[in-house]
């Protein structure tokens, strides 16, 4: 078991100035507990980027961790129509964003999985997320080369030469210092299993360089390697395993938890001032030691609302609208 | 069979946006939709007139038959009897690879030639607002064969230039360079389509063939062609009205209220 | 049931000419059935574009209805160290061969499916795949544009100009006309799900136009919709199902049955002229009507005993080795 | 423990190759095998010096716990308690993005550099032969942090020039241009090692850091250097010799005839 650590170790393997990405989807599935645990352990300078962020990124942002945020969303869906802290820092020059669409970044993930600087991709073209008035890394003068996992360039278009379509996109490869992901199950040498949407997980996970897998459970290999068609990374690439129940916690998690929406949302709305957002911080991150302590707080009956149906694979008894 | 419609003041605007957008697709295609609205129209659509669509939601699910309605497309409640519930890299390497018919979209702000912005308002790089960005709008608004935008009818939200083009409409930036030229121009021999309805909470805007400019086609009932030009900030082409935008009927309705969304994720 | 069709119908689909790739890997999960009723019909001129090729293509190779052979690998494993037909066909000028490494051409297939008309690549670099005077569809005027689906150069050399890596290679998409797969489960509608390894499978069917699902057997769509996360593509990329036991033996498939050793050595023995390879058809596939007789003259026995036990997923009981 | 090694007679060319071939992996590598020695001498050094080693197979699959011996890299055989069974794209881009440390590979001709051929004897537009082709050999090749061949020792397979370059070695072809340069100057920064040892029925070859060139490291014992120079087709740089190669030991035989591959698929 000598991958197994905790979430504050966890936390100490990364760097401030890191490139970190994260397993999940706007609010499913983050790494809540090592959010947390970032921001308590105050690291300093990330830079995000992400397939797409959500609560965690604007979390992130809000406790002045992040100087770079690089990705095409953020919000909380149903539960904040953006990202409060985002929005305040980025109009107060604060935190530098660089924005590609969706497939942009999910095939920028993809080349850094495939270990290729770039791949050639039609998405997105006619628009101002290829204006190179827009290139915000160039703009802060980021693209000198000094940090190899930043681009020289943000994007370049290319005349195919082979089927002569016309002009695409080459987009430059993600390649995150460390991805820090939250799944269903880990085995205990490293093999990784998620349940239901995959995301954009295994491409974050392979495009970078250390791996931090934290997990509902630990589960014995020999279970997993049951039914290997439906693992997704094998030992070697994961450098560290966490077990940390409810870790994904407000975020939702398929077959073990609701998304916690009345509580993203309160978060969201104290993010539309720095002080609402330091008053919650306070409450929820520096006021608990840990993450247990966390759910401590929240409580047994909170919890047990949100807890999955088993042949549902979420929760059919949390109220969730307004009938 | 007669469709028996119900009156302005037996359906809210939110109904009537889910029922116009609903007949926007048509039986068999393949159907890219985003939270929300999006969501409403397909699934009424689903158990309507085109009850062999396909649904994909971009996070990663392939015409899932929900239980219960998911409140965003990461969802554990897309996956219920789904074809396919794999991630991004295969609904999108899908839309790329011209697979995709229609995809349902929505933005902060549309221009005259259907551009879109989800980013900012104000300048890019010292913005008022800084919205959530693109997401997949950019995405599924190149490379599906049409798309269909819901919105909400204000002056400032139609206006005759965005702020920033998030999302391609019929006269974008070709890059590089940034001049404004047709999509068809700008797209080449990879031209596939483009947004081809604007579903507000007052009317139905389509765009001239010719010069990808937006012109009305219908006004929902109890609203006139006077109160749309109040709530656009552009020169708006009415002279094409066809007249008003058919109503939801009480079956439609039925449909929305006990089969969709019963429990009120996101109907009142 | 409107995608189902049969054998015969599904052939029929198949245009002389057409650029054509399959299923499986090596001497595993081929749609033999298919194979044999495309050589029964006589089709012509097709263009194999293939991931790897095995027993399936050198079988139509040998049955003159190959007239480039595009791919990295022909041979038959233990049973057979080359593909007799082709070295033969390729000796006499008989067939173009068009020679990619593995990962090129898994690349290559990948851009097709992902809809982009080439990807960079660092695989093989350095050797003569990519020798200009050996770009056989060049040499033979088939780069002209006139067939839309063939590429107008092998490759192309670029320098990476976002993270300075150096010089790599720019490989172009397969675009295959039509994808032959034999799969364990297919849906009514035509849901895919295939066990074990999934080999290039995904791959050759997204990048194809058209498709045609061999399965073993046809299950309900609900059925395999249970596990969504199991299955790999959805019915509206099938165009045609058949169902078809057995019909991917000599070659193997995970769960169901074993390599036919025995057959594929016999059949590779038989390659070594073009005399034997005719008598080897005439009894096997012009002998026989269609592949149920052909399943009826190899006999309940033989069948058998390439059974999977279905703990294993593969025959323990069948004789393999020398010992 | 001491180690109880056999002594020739008691032991067969094709034993002391595997053996051989295991010993070049250290433990906790991940290794790419394809079909025949390369299974016999992973699996070996998985039950010997490398437990902690984990075998990829092209085909699709990640460290597979076979309780039968696979008879090629696409058999049923390599999915039993694998962490991972995939496809070819997870574990080539594994293999780009430089996960690999070391890939097992065979050849038909090699030259006095280390590349190998696979693809044809004579003219590659004119065949005499046309042998099976790459598959991944020149990605593993050119991928991996280092290769191990296992090759015959024969004059006309052991050559000062191969007919055509299908895996590359030392000194190989830097396109465009097509010119004959060192490896590292080739590849350039993405440069991340190459072929460290050829291993025959005679001999264990490796090559010189500077130069590149192949010379001779051990003989296998019953072997001479005379013998190996009179089955080779350039000038050999046999120097270096250290002496014999490590026999087999009983044990490590008892594990290959009992336990790697009891049916006998490979092994007599």
């Amino acid at each position: 078991m000598g991958k197994r650590i905790t979430v504050q170790e966890a936390v100490g393997m990364i760097n401030d100035g890191d490139m970190i990405t994260f397993s999940g989807f706007t609010i499913w599935r983050r790494p809540m507990a090592v959010i947390y645990e970032i921001i308590r352990q105050r690291k300093q300078n990330l830079h995000l980027i992400e397939v797409n962020s959500g609560t965690h990124g604007d979390m992130l942002v809000g406790a002045g961790c992040v100087k770079v945020w690089e990705s095409c969303w953020i919000g909380h869906e149903l539960f904040g129509k953006l990202g409060g802290n985002l929005d305040r820092k980025v109009r107060n020059g604060e935190v530098i964003t660089e924005d590609y669409s969706h497939h942009q970044m999910l095939l920028r993930m993809a080349a850094g999985a495939l270990g290729i600087p770039y791949i050639p991709t039609w998405a997105s073209r006619g628009t101002d997320i290829l204006n190179p008035e827009y290139d915000m890394l160039s703009k802060h003068a980021m693209r000198d080369g000094s940090n190899p996992n930043i681009p020289r360039q943000k994007a370049q278009w290319v005349e195919d030469p082979f089927f002569e379509e016309g002009t695409l996109i080459h987009v430059p490869a993600a390649r995150p210092n460390i991805c820090i992901a939250h799944v269903q199950q880990v085995g205990e040498d490293g093999t990784v299993r998620v349940w239901g949407q995959k995301y954009a997980d295994e491409e974050a996970i392979k495009a970078a360089d250390k791996v931090i897998i934290v997990a509902e459970e630990v589960v014995p290999e020999e279970y997993l390697r049951r039914e290997p068609s439906q693992n997704i990374i094998p030992p070697y690439l994961v450098d560290a395993i966490v077990q940390q129940p409810w870790g994904a916690h407000p975020t939702g998690n398929f077959g073990c938890y609701e998304v916690d929406g009345p509580f993203v949302r309160d978060f969201y709305n104290k993010t539309r001032t720095q002080e609402g957002f330091d008053a919650w911080a306070e409450e929820w991150i520096f006021g608990v030691p840990d993450f247990d302590a966390y759910l401590e707080k929240l409580g047994y009956k909170r919890l047990q609302s949100l807890k999955a149906n088993s042949a549902y694979k979420y929760s059919n008894e949390a109220k969730r609208g307004s009938r | 069979m007669e469709k028996n419609y119900a009156k302005p003041g037996e359906y809210k605007v939110i109904d009537l946006l889910a029922v116009a957008a609903a007949r926007e697709v048509n039986d068999g295609e393949v159907v890219f939709a985003g939270t929300g609205l999006p969501m409403l129209a397909i699934m009424l659509a689903q158990k309507t007139t085109a009850p062999n669509s396909y649904l994909i939601y971009e996070a990663g699910t392939i015409d899932g038959k929900s239980l219960h309605l998911p409140a965003s497309v990461g969802d554990a409640r897309c996956v219920y009897q789904a074809a396919v519930a794999s991630g991004l890299y295969d609904v999108f390497g899908q839309l790329q690879r011209g697979r995709i018919d229609l995809g349902y979209l929505g933005g902060a702000e549309i221009d005259m030639y259907g551009n879109v912005n989800t980013t900012v308002i104000g300048d890019y790089t010292k913005p008022q607002i800084r919205f959530p960005g693109s997401g997949g709008n950019p995405d599924i608004n190149s490379m599906a064969r049409r798309t269909v935008f819901i919105m909400v009818q204000e002056k400032r939200r139609f206006r005759e230039k965005v702020d920033y083009i998030t999302s391609p409409g019929w006269r974008v930036r070709k890059w590089p360079g940034g001049q404004m030229v047709s999509r068809q121009e700008a797209f080449g021999k990879t031209f596939r389509g483009g947004p081809s309805a604007v579903i507000s909470n007052m009317a139905v805007f389509r765009f001239d063939e010719e010069t990808g400019l937006m012109y009305l086609d219908t006004v929902h009932p109890g609203y006139t062609v006077n109160d749309v030009l109040n709530n656009v900030d552009f020169q708006l082409d009415v002279s094409r009205v066809k007249g008003e935008t058919e109503p939801p009927t009480h079956e439609e309705l039925h449909i929305l209220y006990h089969e969709v969304d019963p429990e009120g994720i996101f109907l009142p």
